[in-house]
């Protein structure tokens, strides 16, 4: 099997992340989600933006251990994020139309 | 028919049409220099039996050169037009005194909107008209451009005003005419299959004369309701 | 190295030679065919979007009138031979998106992008070659349904190739439904089809390059590629996502553009340019490095400053996505958002302008062969320099208040892509038609089209200029209808004349394409002796191009070296010691 | 034939560039997941627009939609990718049986998401809230004219079942997908040296989740 040595050295070490951890921590991610955006009394921006980092907070957990970017090299960690800012550009550029 | 821009006759016309002559003296120099130097090199270094080509694999100074100059050369072209942008189109660049008029574009005709002698909207004194665009001379006017269905473009060469009317958002473009007289007017944005059928005239008139026509005209369209 | 010897067990098609002619010509999975069928569909798209051209031309230069032969079009198109205007405008509408979409895009991104790739980069084969076959019978149906838009109720698609919203996105102010449906439909199969061929090449690029063959030992043909790859994986799901948006507009009763229900018009033409102006690099940059191996070919000297043209390929590439705006400077978008997209669009000038003069810088002191490939890559510099010198007018917001949507722009469009783009394509290829067919096409025959194509193709799109600056309109049907253009009117005669005339000189082309095929002489192993690795193996190259996988010991551009008696120095030559 | 066969001896071995590292299939899924990236840009990019451009289109959070089944259905997609990377570790370590287990897990995990997705969008349009907003004479639409419900809702509908829809789409394929490599799976077609195909489904299926933990949040909660 033309199988490149270098791509083993993540499938050939056997300890694996805390996978069954992770699972939880999402859970319970999830849950408060769904506490925070029914606080009546809070303010709507507060909230968003709390919402908001719950959400990042999750989606980080999910590329890092589950999609096993944390071991991967420099260079597939940028191919992965290089996208990312493209989109930025896109929503910030075109949302300064109406805010400003 | 010549390869020169047709006469302008709005105030800012003269500086768009200086921008234009500037650019095209700047990328005329460059192309120019590029198709010259192309064809003198491909003359002077044609294949000759015995001659073989000079190996080496660049020059930084000369890359440098031509790097930085255009740079520079576009850096500056941005800046003007930017200055001529902003008297036109800046944040607060309509005059407050300007005259306003209401043009709502449809498929496929303009109608204008005018306050009437009292200067208000919503009196019954506005009236309007249809694919004729009546404005004074000399006095800045703004455009309050609109559109009932699909985006159009309000298109008047001789003034070197260009502006989409889009549904759902009014766009106020002004305009100050040093010339009385008839004018095109055109729709420059596809707008369907009368698109081309879109145009009118704007006849611009002597500001006392403007006055006037407002007053006949209102009370005419009111006699006619 | 990662996986040389990978492709071979991936594609599973090692044993191709004992495959049957389906497999091997049809549902082929070798770089090398997909490339070829990729040529024909896409020369079939220019001829078709060519053919357009000319029912345009027509009217215009003479509206209304009955024409010629006219009279087989369906009712619904030309009664009496006499064009309707919502033919008229299905006809721009498709007349871009045929040559947008269906000609120079595959011609540049599918056809080179396999042919050259693998063996360039010294690989068997793609990646994932059945991906690669993938891609092709995906473009397929995609054309084909673009074609049938032509015969549906109520027309095609006719409301531009960027298909503006609200026109588009109501049947009631178009009267078309079904054929913009249609248009979007066929455009998201083509993304889809793109997008796996990019993902297949970038793969290619990054993982297979064999030994020695290090980043800054790629020829400048497959820099652009490799770019052009980024653009095409990163630009198009954009257009798919607004293409769907729309088609939603249309059927399910969405409300994303129109206005009277929240909508934002605006928000269409953002999508879609900031998918549309990396698409029109996507458009050149190919062609700016297929013309970079021909000068160098040409000129039998090292490219001037490669690593510096490498840096422009990428700068170009970046910059195309901040300068989306300049398209929407009289949209109604905020001006101040205007100026900066004025300032990031000039900018593109400087990584432009390396390229050009570096260009030059290659011929300089060089030792000219003016051969067909030649010729053609010497009037994509100057006529590209044309296009790209227009765009800097329309670069300024100011200038653009008057230019905007008249024939400045369709005079700019042609020339960066049919005096840009397509001259590269009929460079490249007569310059690897040997290594496809393993036959010369006729050098007579090449000259007369190159000479005939370059001269109506000025006199065609020069005037445009003119136009444009008279204030002439786009996308009008009759010109007459205004006064103010009536003067212009001979203009348009004579374009229409020279176009057509340009359209005839292209069946030169057509003609020596096919008949070459079968009659032409034999080609050697390196006809132009050239310094790329795809001239190290017969023309054309067998299954698996190369017995082994080939060793690079030099740059791309190794012309006129000291290390060798004869001008060329290829690339896996084990001459002397290795050029860093 | 190219003269480097014979006569590279005499030069010092080419030095061979490595890539990305990794091999082609797992970085062509990370490619393809780039231009993904895009696609829901474009879907997601228009929906934030819209709201900041005419938020009067929207409803509170919970009024409209059904928030306490998609919070369940939520924490159903991330439990199935916690199978899914456990499939993947169990045949790193070699373990056909766990592997074949958690991918069919995974697969049927998934389908239930998308079984619950179908059933959420049946009651949403038999309460009225459709792609074009209210349905006329729907439950929705009449609370709209007692003023506890916004106007119009058509943004609202238009970008909701836009993107959820194309979601559910994935997650879809997604599934089609995991039939298959749990189909090879079944074949002991993987092995602890050799599961590329295991790990490449795994990163498409975690994109998907991970796309879909964005939407909840800001096309439920926001
Ligand atoms: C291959 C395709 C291609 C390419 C390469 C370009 C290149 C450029 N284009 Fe163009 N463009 C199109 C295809 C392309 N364009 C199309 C299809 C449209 C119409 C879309 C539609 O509405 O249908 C369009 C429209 C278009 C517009 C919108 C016009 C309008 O609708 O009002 C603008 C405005 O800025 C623009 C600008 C530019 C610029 C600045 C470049 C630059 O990249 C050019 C840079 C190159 C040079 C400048 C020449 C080389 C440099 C030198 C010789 C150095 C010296 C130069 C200086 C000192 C200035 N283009
Ligand atoms: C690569 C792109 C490309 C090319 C090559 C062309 C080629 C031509 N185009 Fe144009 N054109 C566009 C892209 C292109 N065009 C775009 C994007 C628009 C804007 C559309 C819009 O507004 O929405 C446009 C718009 C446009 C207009 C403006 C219409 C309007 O606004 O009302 C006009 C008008 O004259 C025109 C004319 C022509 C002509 C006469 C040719 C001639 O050069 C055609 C000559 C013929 C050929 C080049 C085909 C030759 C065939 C072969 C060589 C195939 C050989 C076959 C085999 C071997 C099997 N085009
Ligand atoms: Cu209105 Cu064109
Ligand atoms: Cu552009």
């Amino acid at each position: 099997m033309a199988h490149p040595p270098e791509s083993m050295d993540q499938s050939t070490q056997r300890k694996h992340p805390p996978y069954v951890l992770i699972w939880v921590v999402l859970a319970v991610l999830t849950a408060a989600e769904v506490g925070v955006a029914f606080l009546q009394d809070w303010p709507k921006t507060l909230l968003v933006i709390i919402l908001v980092l719950l959400a990042a907070w999750k989606a980080l957990l999910v590329a890092l251990y589950f999609m096993h970017l944390r071991f991967e090299r420099n260079r597939m960690r940028i191919i992965a994020i290089a996208p990312l800012p493209l989109a930025v550009i896109l929503v910030v550029a075109v949302i300064t139309e109406y805010i400003l | 028919m010549d390869w020169t821009l047709p006469p302008g006759v709005s105030t800012f016309a003269a500086d768009i049409d200086r921008m234009y002559y500037l650019i095209l003296w700047i990328t005329g120099a460059a192309f120019v220099i590029v198709e010259a130097t192309l064809v003198w090199f491909l003359i002077r270094y044609r294949s000759r039996p015995g001659r073989k080509a000079r190996y080496y694999h660049g020059n930084l100074r000369a890359e440098v050169i031509w790097t930085a100059v255009p740079a520079v050369v576009v850096v500056m072209i941005g800046i003007m037009s930017g200055g001529v942008w902003n008297e036109i189109r800046g944040r607060d660049s309509i005059p407050p005194n300007a005259v306003p008029i209401e043009v709502r574009a449809k498929q496929f005709e303009w109608n204008a909107t005018y306050p009437g002698p009292d200067g208000a909207f919503g009196t019954t004194d506005d009236f309007t008209a249809r694919n004729r665009l009546t404005v004074p001379v000399d006095t800045p006017v703004v455009v309050r451009l609109t559109s009932e269905d699909v985006i159009h473009s309000l298109f008047i060469p001789a003034f070197r005003v260009k502006q989409d009317a889009v549904p759902g958002m009014t766009v106020n473009v002004w305009f100050q005419v040093t010339e009385t007289g008839e004018y095109a007017l055109a729709c420059a944005e596809l707008c369907g299959n009368g698109h081309t059928t879109m145009g009118g005239t704007v006849e611009v008139v002597a500001q006392d004369a403007y006055a006037r026509w407002l007053e006949v005209e209102s009370s005419r369209r009111a006699a006619s309701r | 190295m990662t996986s040389v010897a990978a492709p071979i067990e991936h594609g599973g098609h090692a044993d191709a030679h004992a495959q049957s002619f389906v497999r091997r010509y049809i549902f082929s999975t070798d770089h090398k065919i997909i490339g070829i069928q990729f040529l024909l569909l896409s020369l079939v798209g220019l001829l078709v979007g060519g053919s357009l051209a000319m029912l345009i031309r027509w009217q215009l230069g003479f509206p209304t009138q009955a024409m010629p032969g006219g009279g087989i079009l369906p009712e619904t198109m030309a009664p009496g031979g006499v064009l309707l205007p919502e033919f008229y405008n299905a006809l721009v509408t498709m007349h871009g998106t045929f040559m947008v979409f269906f000609a120079i895009m595959p011609l540049l991104v599918g056809v080179f992008g396999n042919f050259l790739i693998p063996l360039k980069i010294g690989a068997a084969d793609m990646a994932f070659p059945r991906l690669n076959m993938a891609s092709f019978w995906i473009a397929v149906p995609a054309f084909a349904l673009m074609v049938v838009g032509f015969f549906v109720e109520g027309g095609h698609a006719g409301a531009g190739w960027t298909s503006y919203a609200p026109l588009s996105a109501n049947p009631e102010w178009s009267g078309v439904s079904l054929g913009q449906q249609i248009w979007c439909v066929s455009l998201v199969v083509l993304g889809l089809s793109s997008i796996l061929g990019a993902t297949n090449y970038i793969t290619t690029i990054i993982n297979m390059r064999a030994p020695g063959m290090f980043w800054f030992r790629l020829p400048l043909s497959i820099w652009s590629l490799f770019i052009t790859a980024v653009l095409t994986l990163l630009a198009i799901p954009i257009l798919s996502g607004a293409a769907i948006m729309l088609l939603f507009d249309q059927t399910i009763g969405t409300t994303f553009f129109l206005p009277p229900d929240g909508g934002q018009p605006l928000l269409w033409q953002h999508i879609f340019w900031f998918f549309g102006h990396p698409e029109v690099y996507i458009l050149i940059l190919p062609a700016m490095g297929v013309v970079s191996d021909i000068i160098a070919n040409g000129s039998r000297k090292p490219i001037f400053g490669y690593h510096s043209m490498v840096y422009a390929i990428i700068a170009i590439g970046f910059l195309g996505w901040i300068v989306w705006g300049h398209h929407m400077f009289q949209s109604g978008m905020n001006p101040t958002l205007g100026m900066s997209f004025m300032i990031s669009t000039l900018l593109i000038a400087v990584p432009s302008a390396i390229k050009t003069f570096n260009w030059l810088g290659t011929m300089w002191e060089g030792s000219i062969r003016l051969h067909v490939p030649m010729l053609h890559a010497c009037a994509f510099v100057s006529m590209f320099v044309i296009g790209g010198l227009s765009g800097v007018f329309m670069a300024s917001t100011t200038v653009d208040i008057y230019i905007h949507d008249t024939y400045f722009i369709v005079a700019h469009i042609h020339y960066v892509l049919f005096g840009g783009s397509l001259f590269a394509i009929f460079g490249a290829v007569t310059f690897w038609y040997p290594k496809m067919f393993g036959r010369m096409m006729s050098r007579f025959w090449g000259y007369v089209h190159f000479g005939l194509t370059f001269l109506f193709y000025n006199l065609t799109f020069f005037p445009m200029h003119q136009l444009g600056l008279g204030g002439h309109m786009r996308r009008i049907y009759d010109p007459t209808e205004y006064e103010f253009l009536q003067p212009l009117q001979g203009t348009n005669e004579f374009i229409t004349i020279s176009a057509f005339l340009l359209f005839a000189v292209q069946l030169i082309f057509a003609l020596n394409f096919i008949v070459s095929w079968f009659t032409g002489e034999k080609a050697p192993e390196n006809p132009w002796q050239d310094t790329g690795l795809e001239w190290t193996t017969p023309s054309p190259p067998p299954h698996g191009n190369w017995p082994e996988t080939p060793t690079v010991h030099h740059p791309p551009y190794e012309f006129s070296s000291p290390l060798v008696e004869e001008d060329y120095l290829m690339q896996d030559r084990a001459a002397g010691k290795e050029t860093p | 034939m190219s003269h480097a066969a014979t006569s590279a001896v005499m030069l010092p071995p080419a030095r061979a560039e490595s890539g990305a590292g990794v091999y082609n299939e797992k970085l062509g899924m990370w490619i393809f997941l780039g231009s993904e990236v895009m696609f829901f840009t474009a879907l997601i990019g228009s929906y934030l627009i819209l709201r900041v451009a005419r938020p009067e289109f929207w409803a509170e959070p919970g009024e409209i939609l059904n928030v306490p089944i998609t919070a369940a259905n939520t924490f159903l997609l991330i439990c199935s990718s916690v199978t899914m990377v456990k499939a993947y570790a169990s045949i790193q370590d070699g373990d056909q049986a766990k592997l074949k287990l958690y991918l069919l897990a995974t697969a049927l995990i998934g389908a239930t998401f998308v079984g619950v997705q179908i059933y959420e969008y049946s009651e949403l349009i038999h309460h009225g809230f459709l792609p074009s907003g209210y349905a006329e004479g729907g439950e929705l639409a009449e609370r709209a004219q007692a003023g506890t419900l916004p106007a119009a809702v058509g943004l609202y509908g238009s970008t909701f079942f836009t993107m959820t829809g194309f979601h559910g789409f994935h997650v879809t394929v997604g599934v089609v997908c995991l039939l298959y490599v749990t189909w090879r799976a079944f074949r002991g077609r993987y092995s602890a040296q050799d599961h590329r195909g295991v790990e490449v489904i795994g990163l498409y299926w975690h994109f998907v989740d991970l796309v879909w933990i964005i939407l909840f949040t800001i096309v439920y909660l926001i």
